[in-house]
């Protein structure tokens, strides 16, 4: 029978090779971002990986934590992928920041709307689509550009990956998984562009726990599943649901 | 004395383009004031480059402990709070809603702008590199893009230029500059002066930007509410 | 302050001009299909429409009943967009069909997922993709290939509408949507394919009522929202979850 | 006595490709009737086009009052019933799964297919017309695509054949055949005859097919469980 449940984090990260191509949910804090797998690759040490993910680590948004900074701090990169890969602190630059400066990491930066569009083609066997974005800009540099409607639009291909370390909310032991407010981003995409998806999550219930139109990535996209059991001290109210009810005053925002 | 309008005051102009029902973004720095000055009434919907729509305001400092959570922030990793009416959804459909023409109004901070609405506002020119992020898929794609700024640079300089010099966000994207001395609106034909702030004259304004404006014929004094 | 809720059918879809593009969503029997929109458009009568679904209507899957073979019986179409536009049986054709094939209405037959990815293209603000669906087939006719991985892709165009009628399970007032089962279906990207969505609910809440990481459609894409009053007496059991509890059993299925 | 199999055992025979975990796709007519003859304790996700994963058994014809719900319907249009851990989504996500080549096993009907593997089973001969539906994107796309089919058309000539006649669904997708007399695999070298149903010798079932059949050398009985 199928068993996607491990009990630990090692276990689910222990045969990602050297070389391979990771993508890592992330964006704008810990929010998301499998804090637990990415310090268990750091442990186990493959080298030479490409991260796709839309920071480079470090970036310095709000919380400073170690995210996949550590990966750049170990050498275990070699290429990253990312829409927003420097510090937003001149003065505090990241890891990543200074290998990539010194060439020693190569960066591919990508518009971030062309990144999460990449990462879901992907998944869905697009090869390729045309979108505006960077039409005109350095960004369209060895790309093919095309008008469509007048406007010029520029080729863009998929990327796929060997492994996917996500973070959810939930999870059923088929895999099925829904996410907690904005730590859903890039992570139902990815999740369906790398031959093995590894999920970190709050909880893990049995089939049928979840509201079946309610889950957001299908179980058939994870293929190893691990229960977060301690707490990383981050602000958080896992227990709270974001459904409030109440007068809606159009003033706030 | 010719003062200049201060960060909250370009927003609160700013806040002034938006309409009810909106759907709005707003970016880093003076554009994220913008939502302080909503009128009364007008009911605004802030799209999140991180998949969220229809969120509330951002946690007060004094609320933090209570109210700050990792799993609700706004693109600047900012915690903001919850309200009735918001939805999540992930990246790709995220950007699917810029992409796609759905956001109304993007408020995007300005490095250099032309006449011809080309923005730069990415690349550090002091540093060499930059972070891209959702700034290039709303400068393209939204339906009507605001640059929001101080008319020149701390040393003086314009920062409404002829060309930028550092590498563009999207060409021809700007629809409404908004700085601390003036209200320009690029047209196909050029910069249209069309507002000014208390004191200053055309030729005050011309004299700290680099191409031409032409003015207005209702040219008048920035309204702020 | 934004309003989206009418009270008829009728009024939903008053201004829809003849020549316009409307999408319908629809598949395999009523469950998603907007039921009473359609026939409002019906009585409407725009004529010179072109209807992009997945069926031409009529198709005689399971239920026989009026869905959009109405707008065909009254003459108001010019043209089909669809995969699965002919009856299931021979002895039975379906007025679309008929219309088809003495040239009446134009026919542009697509493959299913080709279909659902132009019209969720049209949405995203995709001009164009490359799909290996259809590459060396009838369907290849007059479009680009081109080969990726080795593999030859056909270059599929966005589709986009004036309007969209769809049909959702409950809506909150802000046009926020969720749906019941398989009634999702198509409903969702036509939503955001459309310049004015229009769309046929269950039930109406308050803003606050849905809980936001299981909104499916966000209320962007949604100008007008009509309640269903009555019940039009397909086999359906809308107070009941689709979620069940249990011991799963790999036997059935 | 040559017997042909039953639709039932040609279904019965190709649920012994599925294993555990598999996501299979299951078109109409023969290949519906697969998911009776799932080995026990083995778990197969059932994919559904119209967006649905690891959905139940069919409402039984005694239960259609109590439990037929058009929200609940697979891609035939056939009411089924709930199951824990089944899960909604859209149709553009649906086909995201099968074009991304997340579908092990699609099983699908024939009109014809030949020693290439060329599928043909959309357009309708008689009518001249058909409906492509999602069958193309499985054909396409399906890790592995197993073609369901008596071996010969109602007035006896084969539906293996070495060209397609009526408009190809897609070329050389077809992994295996499974007929009522044969199980025959599509090679890069052509068709390799594996099973026989009992009583029919490879000379049997070469004299109704047109592409020349090589032999497994390990051809045996079809087994059935």
């Amino acid at each position: 029978m199928l068993n996607k449940v491990l009990d630990s984090f090692d276990a689910a990260v222990a045969d990602i090779p050297n070389g391979a191509v990771v993508m890592i949910g992330n964006f704008a804090g810990p929010g998301g971002t499998p804090y637990y797998l990415i310090h268990a690759l750091a442990r186990q040490g493959a080298r030479d990986l490409t991260i796709v993910a839309n920071t480079a680590g470090g970036v310095g948004l709000t919380l400073d934590y170690d995210d996949h900074r550590l990966l750049f701090q170990n050498r275990q990169v070699r290429k990253v992928i990312a829409s927003f890969p420097f510090s937003t602190s001149a003065s505090r630059p990241s890891i990543a920041e200074k290998q990539i400066l010194a060439n020693e990491v190569e960066l591919e930066i990508v518009p971030q709307g062309t990144l999460s569009e990449r990462i879901r083609a992907g998944g869905a066997g697009i090869a390729a689509f045309y979108t505006p974005t960077g039409a005109g800009t350095v960004i369209e540099s060895g790309k093919e550009r095309r008008v469509f409607d007048g406007r010029p639009h520029l080729l863009e291909l998929a990327l796929k990956a060997d492994f996917a370390l996500i973070r959810a909310y939930k999870a059923d032991t088929f895999g099925n998984l829904v996410y907690r407010g904005t730590a859903r981003q890039f992570n139902p995409v990815m999740a369906a562009a790398a031959a093995v998806t590894i999920a970190e999550v709050d909880h893990i219930v049995d089939p049928g726990e979840l509201d079946p139109d309610a889950v957001v990535t299908p179980g058939i996209f994870v293929k190893r599943i691990v229960q977060v059991k301690e707490d990383p001290g981050f602000p958080r109210h896992p227990e709270r649901t974001f459904q409030v009810r109440g007068q809606h005053q159009g003033k706030e925002a | 004395m010719k003062e200049r309008l201060s960060r909250e005051a370009i927003a609160m102009r700013i806040a002034r383009e938006l309409f009810d029902g909106a759907v709005v973004n707003l970016g880093i720095g003076i554009p994220t004031l913008v939502s302080s000055f909503v009128p009364e009434g007008m009911t605004v919907i802030y799209h999140s480059e991180n998949g969220m729509l229809g969120f509330g305001p951002v946690v007060p400092a004094e609320d933090m402990k209570e109210l700050a959570d990792i799993d609700l922030v706004n693109a600047s990793g900012q915690y903001v709070q919850p309200k009735p009416g918001m939805c999540f959804f992930h990246h790709a459909d995220s950007f699917g809603i810029i992409r796609g023409g759905h956001v109304d109004i993007s408020v995007l901070g300005v490095i250099e702008v032309t006449d011809h609405g080309d923005l730069a506002n990415w690349m550090f020119p002091g540093r060499g590199v930059g972070n891209i992020g959702g700034g290039m898929d709303l400068a393209f794609n939204a339906k009507k893009v605001i640059g929001a700024t101080e008319h020149t640079t701390k040393d003086g300089k314009p920062k409404i230029v002829k060309q930028c010099c550092v590498p563009l966000t999207s060409p021809g994207c700007v629809d409404l500059i908004v700085t601390d001395i003036s209200v320009i609106e690029v047209t196909p034909y050029g910069l249209l002066l069309k507002e000014y702030a208390p004191g200053w004259s055309v030729e005050d304004i011309q004299a700290l930007t680099e191409p031409e404006l032409a003015v207005a014929k209702d040219l008048k004094e920035i309204e702020l509410v």
